[in-house]
């Protein structure tokens, strides 16, 4: 396949692809910079909703009637093609929830509060969003667990030496964030989990930003636990997947108990199902799996390779743009960076910046980003973000820079 | 579709750029913190009451420029006033931003530059930061 | 609004609403009888998730920019809409949730984990789905409290001096289904929570099956907590509502942690949002609760009434009917029914007659429908269930009929 | 489109209606229990071994047609058979279920009912599970 680098017709295609990137926002064409906080939907994804619905929708796993058969192997495929994605081993190892949320609460209730003793540790990062911190926290609350942080650098990197002077024999967990959504920090997960693994370590993965912006590997990793949501990966909001080798999950008790997920139930008590279904309780959200499906297929087919060669190109593209204006700074410069960037601009509050931004039809994201630590380590209230996909052009940020030179002009800074 | 000038006038960025009434009052007699978790805006607000009447008002900030802009302005409008005139500023403060001024013609200039906030819902939150915090404020009397 | 009782004109229309039921399922006109497992979607449920994901899609809660502000505004306007639907007091009283199963399991969470001491008795009924039992049980398990059901009659109702004599002053909790799944039976919840209410109980509705086939009023119920799923109501799946008493409500912690649920997180602890956000962590199912909101719209522009009317025709006709069949034995004949009608057939397994019925384009539900305790109640290992909505015509229910009388023939009984 | 008689044939019919070899036998040398969770089928397997011989075999199910049929149909089988034998039924057995009978004749005039149980998905369950069973006790010995 062609580089998708100078090349404008195929990404003017991939663009069409996207309903919603033939709009206007406030009557100017859409700018879309918040892909870290959510993809948009190519019409495959919705077009599998609409057939769902249309032709051949009912509950899975129930009954003997055609629609609920076809229903239940489409669900059911769909785990196949997520398992295929991030290469697991088993089926039974890709558990359907209802985001990276859902799926970190999970690993903390079901594996964490059972396996860990009070004074064991976890370790985490400065630079994890509040979904890798708060589920640890409120567990080290109720169990008296340590939770210890690897720091990061002015550039926002993990700072390695610190790392293994955390690790300790009552380290039980280790949990990162693999890409980060405030910073675009890539992380060397591969390198951090094999040390952790050597002292016998369990490896958590919050995938949330890499799932679309590298190809992962989940065996590669060595990674026991790994979390994303599927509307950061172009597919529908209400579903994202825990990935769990099977000798863990296979021991772990259920988060959410229900119907499903049962072998049998009397009124003394309740045997659980085997996996994946003892994690699944209650009516799944079947259109969820099934546009997941189709957004991985639609992402599979334009090519990972070439996706990532031409992010990092517009990352590269914007960067330059960026700092050739002197009022802005970048917050988060690490060597090796997805196509997330954040800045301030002089002392121009970032919601201020969306404002005007907006108006001029671009859409980016102002705010904490979920990481208030992040915030304080840089001594930032707040940070504006512009967040890349391949659907965004070399185009879409140069109208980003007009827009932030409006930005200083309006604010006379 | 409203300009962009509707909100970020010269009015807002004057006192967003050299607020009011900057800073604190040691033995206030009301003190309030007001929040924004959306945009991070954090406000402390002072006050110092005498009988039914704000002597003086003094306030730090950190935030956007309209809740910093809105809290100067408060600032300046509030102060010698007695809680009667304070409340009707407010009503009429609630009724520009959320209503706009069309049906209603602001009886301060300074309350003018608020008139198009209700064009951006999401920044009503960050013009009446520093109202609700002297509300919480006056009810600590 | 006209009775929809002998107007094939206006159901003809509705149906017309349904894409699916334009469909062949088997080569014959599609004949869906298991509504009580899932609903089908009309048109405009469809509708508003294309619309989404094509016009204004963007995450919730999160930025300044308009696309941002009218998914917001449409998500928290969806809040409104199910609010007003079953007259809660105040907007922070409706959680949004995957669905029913998650909406008890948070309840026996959040609620009951914080509250309930060891020796503390709940209260539920033999006829309950799976749903609000196990989590029942395993919080039982967790922290030795009582489970106690109350039994049912031979004709599937609740026997009513028992519930008497099982409320003690150890009981905390009385949950129980408003309409069973597998037999039909209407409980009196309002007479059984006024009890329970007397005695400082609180009270807990699963409405997962009368959600769509009565008029709910939490305020006229008195009910502290109620849970239902979109996808039973027409809406997509994935979503799901907790009703709770502000004042329950505001005094509970969160049963899922991350994002969007915090004021603020530093590396030390954690301050939790307010109602609704505390129990909404990480990005929300933005579709489903679009999607519910129209499907609500949708039902409520029928005329409720007029709903419950037709549906409550169907019912007798269906019973009439599936009575003339010797063979047949219909399993749950309370006074007070739903459209849901199990049914057995001489010793042809459930499942036998689920596949011929298949061939002829008729969808119905056999098994144990997630209350194995009501099967073992009648002692059955399973039932053939046909449940009926509106859409459904008395041609729907003689297919029917035919298909049974197919069914004994084939059998020879 | 299968036709229903595919399925529903005189042989399953009837051995669902009069299964053969069904009892228990006591003081068995190898007994399994297998359930089909969405259905609810159930079997009890018992059978008497010597040396790499089935000698007998009884059984007592709950469930469908199509599991009890297959039921009684194994046991008619396999009784009398070794080890081998009964492997190449087993394999036989699961071909003819998950792939019909297009590339392959069965062996057994009885295997031959199962032929278009490939098209119902959903059963293909019910009709293995006493062959699923039988491997259970085997494994016992
Ligand atoms: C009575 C009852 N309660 C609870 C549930 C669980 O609902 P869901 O599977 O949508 O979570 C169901 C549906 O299966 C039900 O019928
Ligand atoms: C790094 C990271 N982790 C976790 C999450 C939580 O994902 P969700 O909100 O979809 O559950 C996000 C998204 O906001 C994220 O960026």
């Amino acid at each position: 396949m062609n580089s998708l680098i100078n090349n404008p017709q195929e990404i003017a295609q991939i663009r069409n692809d996207f309903p919603i990137l033939q709009t206007k926002m406030n009557g100017k064409p859409f700018i879309y910079l918040d892909s870290a906080a959510s993809t948009q939907k190519p019409k495959v994804v919705i077009d599998a909703i609409t057939d769902l619905y249309t032709n051949y929708y009912s509950n899975i796993h129930r009954s003997v009637y055609h629609y609920s058969q076809l229903s239940t192997e489409r669900y059911e495929n769909a785990r196949e093609i997520i398992r295929k994605f991030i290469n697991a081993n088993r089926f039974e190892e890709i558990i359907f929830t209802s985001g990276a949320t859902e799926s970190l609460n999970l690993i903390a209730y079901s594996y964490a509060r059972f396996n860990l003793q009070e004074g064991d540790e976890i370790i985490i990062t400065e630079m994890e969003h509040h979904a890798n911190i708060v589920p640890w926290q409120q567990l080290a609350k109720e169990k008296n667990l340590i939770l210890k942080y690897i720091p990061i650098n002015e550039r926002g990197e993990l700072v390695w030496e610190e790392y293994a002077k955390l690790l300790s024999p009552r380290t039980k967990i280790v949990s990162l964030v693999h890409i980060s959504n405030s910073l675009g920090t890539i992380n060397p997960v591969k390198e951090i989990f094999a040390k952790a693994k050597k002292v016998g370590v369990v490896t958590c993965l919050d995938a949330s930003q890499s799932i679309q912006h590298t190809q992962i590997d989940v065996q590669d990793l060595d990674c026991d636990f790994l979390a994303f949501s599927g509307h950061k990966l172009y597919g529908p909001t209400g579903i994202g997947v825990l990935y769990g080798k099977f000798d863990l999950l296979d021991k772990m008790v259920p988060f959410k108990t229900g119907g499903d997920m049962i072998k049998s139930v009397t009124l003394e008590k309740t045997i659980f199902a085997d996996l994946p279904e003892r994690f699944e309780a209650g009516t799944q959200n079947i259109e969820g799996a099934i546009g997941l499906a189709a957004a991985v297929i639609y992402f599979q087919s334009l090519g990972i390779d070439r996706i990532l060669e031409y992010e990092n190109h517009l990352l590269n593209y914007a960067t330059e743009k960026i700092m050739e204006i002197p009022e802005v700074k970048i917050i988060g410069t690490a060597e090796k960076k997805a196509s997330i960037i954040s800045f301030i601009l002089e002392d121009i509050h970032p919601h201020d910046i969306g404002t005007i931004l907006d108006k001029q039809g671009i859409a980016i994201r102002t705010g904490q980003h979920c990481t208030q630590p992040v915030m304080k380590c840089f001594g930032i209230p707040a940070t504006a973000r512009a967040s890349l996909a391949f659907y965004n052009t070399e185009e879409d940020i140069n109208v980003l820079i007009k827009g932030l030179k409006t930005v200083i002009q309006t604010f006379n800074v | 579709m409203s300009e962009l000038s509707d909100l970020y006038q010269e009015v807002i960025l004057d006192h967003n750029k050299n607020p009011r009434n900057w800073g604190h009052i040691d033995n206030c007699s009301n003190h309030s913190e007001g929040f924004n978790p959306l945009c991070g805006d954090h406000i402390d607000l002072f006050l110092n009451v005498e009988g039914k009447t704000i002597k003086d008002v003094k306030f730090e900030a950190n935030g956007c420029a309209i809740s910093k802009a809105s809290a100067s302005i408060m600032s300046a409008l509030i102060k010698g006033k007695n809680f009667e005139e304070v409340k009707a500023l407010y009503d009429e403060f609630h009724q520009i931003v959320t209503h706009g001024c069309e049906d209603h013609e602001p009886t301060e200039i300074n309350l003018e530059v608020f008139c198009g906030v209700k064009e951006y819902p999401t920044r009503v939150k960050c013009a009446t930061l520093a109202w609700h915090t002297l509300v919480d404020a006056l009810n600590k009397v």
